[in-house]
């Protein structure tokens, strides 16, 4: 079974976001004045090959958790999954 | 509306098509007739340009390869090879500058690594339009992040390179790149296909559906609307896979496994095959099945024609072979034999088994249309001639003057630029960004090579002859300036739509003048680029000449920085005429490009270097800066700053202050010199025939021009280096 | 006999070749090892260079902490024996958790290359045993991803430990918001480990050796190293 | 009235994917073997004041096209949008 996994890697919320505040920074100079709270995250898209989609989704997790994402800085959440051919 | 024939959707004019038929007696197929598209196209045939370029000086003692080659290289001493040459990546960069720009890195390095040289340094010549624009600061900022990007992720340092200004740019914003390469000289190859029966293989990137077309949509039509559907043209740059690939093609050519290397550009396979093929008076055998493939679903001619990065085509002996898939293996990259030398000069390419393609490789790549096409002198010259800006006199204080031309984009520096470039790494960087030009050490020895671009599009626009023969003269003269001897030459030509009279006119006188230059200053063109259509229905960029210049240091211990000490002289070398005439004085202040470039005496010019090149020899000279944009006013300054030492001067000669401060008059230098060494200079600037005039003494924390005006040096560096961060204060904004 | 150190090179890896030149300028014997390989020759000393592992995809340092050769470097710092990690090579330390923190892009998000100095905080490792406490040193940075950022609890930990080997200063050696090129939190430009063996830190001494190419920063830094190495071989 | 929005920038497809790339290309020395196709896209959340969600997405979709994304080589889609406070 094949399944396509969506994540989202994210710096934790204490850490000041340079590529977000960069982005906000700039938006007033260029007309658009009524956004607020930019924050940029990695994201992530791959298929993965399993029996169950338990199995699947264990994988995607510990792959996440230990590679995909750095605990000291980042946070992950899977976005969506589902079965693809 | 009824669609164009499919040879004029590529680009192909009805002659072209014909001359097609009759060369194979048949009507090509698609996957041929885009073969013929892509290499008959201006970009990859030179079909405008190349009757004007073989006027060009290319013999010297120290060539070792000239053009033709996918890189011209000069002995520099030391039993070292100096591979160099610069390319324009323009038309990519106006539409994703990021992309664009970080891709046109990555081919030009491949460039100098298939003649076998280690790539050592990368210069970045760029021209945009004003600050002002978010538009122009957008294409800038990405230009110089993917520059960044790309250089600093392969480890090439960026040593040096041009930022420029001017409305032209803002539809066309002009990027080249320069990459300087060395490598031994008895270990250059070359891009042959010699060898019947020796093995073509493919290294580096799988092949996808990058560019396909590319060449002739991008590179060889103008920007217009339209370019939307050239968009997907553009392509992404793997920096990671091209370090693998330098380093992989860097053992072969160590260990002796290569025959010939030759990079994938534009045109892709289908050229990199025909050219080395037809350099070598073979064939090629081509299965392009072998060729491993990011999307499966390809057709031949997207195979044939796909431009897909970091790849390199080369040729091995079948003993060999193991020994090159060893390195590929060892590097993570993927390699694979897609064919074989033969020796009946038909480039032949088979899918599934059959013919798909079988065309002479000399009509690819040698056998291309070539024109002549009609020139004349545009309109608008005599009257902007007229406009001398010379005579208009100056309404304002003079020393508000100096600060607005030394505050000017083209003359501020160009630290936020050339801060997000690696100048460092491998070592060997003597002199970085900030310099005249740029000094390279050959490792394990005292001898390095000085590199310089420069080019003035505002000589160009006025008179391209003169604007050809100052960017030689001025390049060379930054050189100079390191103590360096000038001995070769690259360049890259910038201009419009070549079939607009025109535009092939200041070409042609473009060249002309670059030649003149050249031989007069025995410095012989190893090899450029021409990039046509940097034009849209509204404006065409200025004729942009930006040449490179080489020269060698015997001695860097001997190298001459331009950077004042205190207790020096401070000497002008050469005459300073009244020449205001397109120079940055004029459009900053008076807001006119107009007049005529300063005159151009190479014989004076000359002289200057041998005077400087051996004052720095004798140890005689301790500083040396030369007088470009913005005169001797700018000069002065510039070596104040960098030294972080004051001067009191008195400006020599009876011509108005402002004239005397902000001529640009060719062939001038300022230099300072210790008390003690004051008579030996000038005893030996009298024997070249310099004239010279003592301007005043070095030190303290101002800047004094005599009863004119005086500043500080700490004011002056606050101009100098607010102007640009004022205008970006590290913002990322879109068009 | 001649301190041995192994610079590692790892796809992608730019100044390895000058840490090769560096190491051997101060009479060392430079071992390149390669990423693939499971041990370290018998090096006294290791150093991981700079340059953009795996083109720094992901995350800087990411990839190239699961090289084969990480173990055997993981194996070296438990030892007690000398690490180093210079730019990537930092940030390879901090990825493998061999040293606290990250580094992420750097406040302006732009490449930075500049000469900067750094005040010494510490003289408790090999890489700074030779140089005063204070001492102020004028290197090159050259990274676009050099901010360092911890949690509130590791910050204070670093804080208690005395783990800040070197702090982004002014010529003068005051700790100032302009003398912080890329925003780092308190100005941290070096760390070093609870045992002070291992170290990373993002300038590039490796870059400050030869005074026709640069600064001359670095230089107490490999003395310091190859004289500690020295000792302890002959102690 | 504020919503939260989250956009995704990616590249086009059949564009090269140069970190996908290289991210799948390593996942196997490290032991995660049934995984492919791996892209790297751009995660951007950021919060907008409008009077109606209509006036809110026409900003956000003007601004995801002009400024956070490249037409050029990147698409961009709205993954979701919820009204906060
Ligand atoms: N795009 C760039 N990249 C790197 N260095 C640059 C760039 N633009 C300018 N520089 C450096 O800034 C210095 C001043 O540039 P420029 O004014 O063109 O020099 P010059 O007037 O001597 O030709 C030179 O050392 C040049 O190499
Ligand atoms: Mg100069």
């Amino acid at each position: 079974m094949r399944r396509r996994f969506e994540i989202v890697v994210s710096l934790k919320d204490g850490l000041l976001d340079p590529e977000g505040k960069t982005i906000q920074d700039s938006l007033p100079t260029m007309g658009w004045t009524a956004i607020s709270n930019v924050r940029v995250g990695k994201h992530i898209e791959l298929t993965v090959d399993a029996e169950t989609e338990d199995e699947a989704t264990t994988l995607v997790r510990d792959m996440a958790e230990r590679f995909l994402s750095n605990p000291v800085i980042e946070d992950f959440r899977i976005l969506k999954t589902e079965e693809v051919r | 509306m009824i669609d164009k024939p499919v040879h004029r959707e590529l680009g192909l004019t009805d002659e072209e098509y014909e001359a097609i038929e009759s060369r194979l007696g048949r009507r090509p197929n698609r996957a041929e007739l885009a073969m013929y598209a892509a290499m008959w196209s201006e970009h990859c045939s030179y079909k405008s340009s190349k009757v004007h370029l073989r006027s060009l000086p290319t013999q010297g003692s120290r060539v070792l390869v000239g053009p033709g080659e996918n890189a011209g290289a000069v002995d520099v001493g030391e039993g070292i090879a100096c591979v160099f040459k610069i390319e324009s990546h323009s038309h990519p960069s106006a539409i994703e500058p990021f992309q664009g720009a970080a891709t046109g890195v990555g081919g030009i390095v491949r460039d100098i690594l298939s003649v076998g040289a280690r790539p050592i340094a990368l210069l970045d010549p760029l021209r945009f339009g004003p600050l002002d624009q978010a538009h122009n600061r957008w294409l800038m900022g990405g230009v110089v992040a993917g520059i960044g990007q790309y250089g600093n992720s392969i480890g090439v340092p960026t040593v040096g390179g041009e930022v420029k200004f001017a409305t032209c740019h803002t539809s066309n914003p002009t990027v080249n790149v320069l990459c300087l390469g060395f490598a031994p000289r008895d270990r250059l190859i070359q891009a042959k296909a010699a060898g019947i029966g020796n093995l073509f293989v493919l290294v580096g990137a799988h092949t996808g559906r990058d560019g396909i077309g590319g060449v002739s949509v991008l590179a060889s039509r103008t920007l217009d609307e339209s370019s939307h559907e050239s968009r997907p043209s553009v392509q992404i740059g793997d920096p990671f896979y091209e370090k693998l690939l330098i380093e992989a093609c860097m053992e072969m050519i160590d260990a002796g496994l290569l025959v010939g290397l030759q990079d994938l550009g534009g045109a892709g396979l289908t050229c990199a095959v025909s050219e080395s093929a037809a350099r070598a008076s073979t064939g090629a055998d081509i299965d392009l099945d072998e060729v491993q493939l990011r999307d499966r679903t390809m057709e031949d001619f997207e195979i044939l024609t796909s431009e897909s990065q970091e790849r390199m085509l080369a040729i091995v002996t079948p003993e060999d072979l193991p020994s090159v898939e060893a390195i590929c293996e060892r590097w993570g990259l993927t390699s694979a034999v897609i064919g074989r030398v033969t020796a009946d000069g038909q480039v032949r390419a088979r899918l599934g088994g059959d013919v798909v393609a079988e065309v002479p490789a000399r009509s690819l790549a040698d056998e291309g249309p070539e024109y002549s096409r009609p020139m004349q002198p545009p309109a608008y010259l005599d009257d902007i001639h007229d406009d001398d800006p010379t005579y208009s006199e100056l309404l304002m204080d003079v020393g508000e003057a100096f600060r607005q031309v030394l505050g000017s984009p083209n003359v501020a520096s160009k630290r936020w630029v050339f801060e997000q470039y690696d100048s460092l790494v491998q070592g060997n960087t003597i002199a970085g960004p900030g310099a005249s030009a740029a000094v390279l050490r050959i490792e394990g020895s005292l001898r390095a090579v000085a590199v310089s671009t420069d080019g003035n599009g505002r000589y160009g626009y006025l008179d391209p002859f003169l604007g050809g023969g100052h960017a030689v003269a001025e390049a060379a003269r930054n050189v100079a300036c390191t103590g360096a001897r000038p001995v070769a030459v690259t360049n890259c030509l910038n201009f419009g739509t070549p079939e607009r009279p025109e535009v092939m006119w200041s070409f042609a006188e473009a060249v002309r003048g670059m030649a003149r230059a050249c031989e007069a200053l025995d410095t012989p063109v190893t090899g450029g680029n021409v990039s046509f259509y940097n034009e849209t229905e509204d404006s065409a960029i200025y004729p942009t000449v930006v040449v490179g210049v080489i020269g060698i240091l015997e001695d860097y211990r001997l190298m001459l920085r331009p950077s004042f000490a205190a207790g020096h002289v401070v000497y002008l070398l050469g005459e300073t005429f009244p020449e205001l005439g397109g120079s940055e004085y004029a459009e900053v202040v008076l807001g006119k490009v107009s007049g005529r470039p300063p005159g151009l005496d190479l014989e004076r010019e000359l002289a200057l270097h041998r005077l400087i090149a051996d004052g720095a020899r004798m140890d005689v000279l301790a500083s040396a800066q030369d007088c470009s944009d913005g005169g001797l006013a700018v000069a002065l300054a510039e070596a104040a700053i960098l030294g972080e030492t004051g001067f009191a001067v008195t400006v020599p000669g009876d011509l108005p202050p402002h004239v005397a401060l902000f001529s640009e008059s060719a062939s001038r230098a300022v230099v300072s010199i210790a008390p003690e060494r004051v008579e030996s200079f000038e005893a030996l600037a009298r024997e070249h025939r310099v004239s010279f005039a003592r301007l005043g003494e070095t030190g303290g924390p101002r800047i004094v021009f005599d009863d004119l005006f005086e500043t500080t040096v700490a004011e002056a560096r606050d101009v100098y280096e607010g102007s640009i961060p004022g205008f970006l204060s590290a913002r990322r904004e879109a068009g | 006999m001649k301190p041995r150190v192994a610079v590692v090179t790892f796809p992608g890896s730019n100044d390895d070749r000058d840490a090769l030149r560096a190491v051997r300028l101060f009479g060392g014997e430079a071992i390149p090892v390669w990423h693939g390989e499971s041990d370290l020759h018998g090096a006294e000393a290791v150093l991981l260079p700079g340059g953009f592992s795996y083109g720094d995809y992901l995350r800087t340092g990411a990839i190239a902490r699961f090289a084969p050769v990480m173990d055997a470097v993981r194996d070296h710092a438990a030892s007690g024996r000398p690490v180093l990690g210079v730019c990537n090579g930092f940030q390879i330390l901090c990825e493998a958790g061999l040293l606290p923190g990250a580094l992420i892009r750097n406040r302006n998000l732009a490449f930075i290359c500049r000469r900067v100095n750094v005040r010494v905080e510490t003289s408790r490792t090999p890489f700074t045993s030779g140089i005063e406490v204070g001492e102020v040193l004028e290197v090159p940075i050259k990274h676009g991803e050099g901010q360092f950022v911890a949690g509130p609890e590791t910050l204070a930990r670093i804080g208690d430990e005395g783990l800040v080997v070197f702090r982004y200063c002014s010529p003068r050696g005051e700790i100032t918001e302009d003398a912080n090129p890329n925003g780092s939190t308190e100005n941290i430009a070096g760390l070093r480990n609870e045992h002070g063996n291992v170290v990373g830190l993002m300038p590039h001494p490796e870059h400050a050796v030869d005074p026709d190419v640069g600064p001359v920063g670095g230089q107490p830094l490999f003395e310091s190293l190859l004289s500690s190495v020295l000792a302890t071989a002959s102690s």
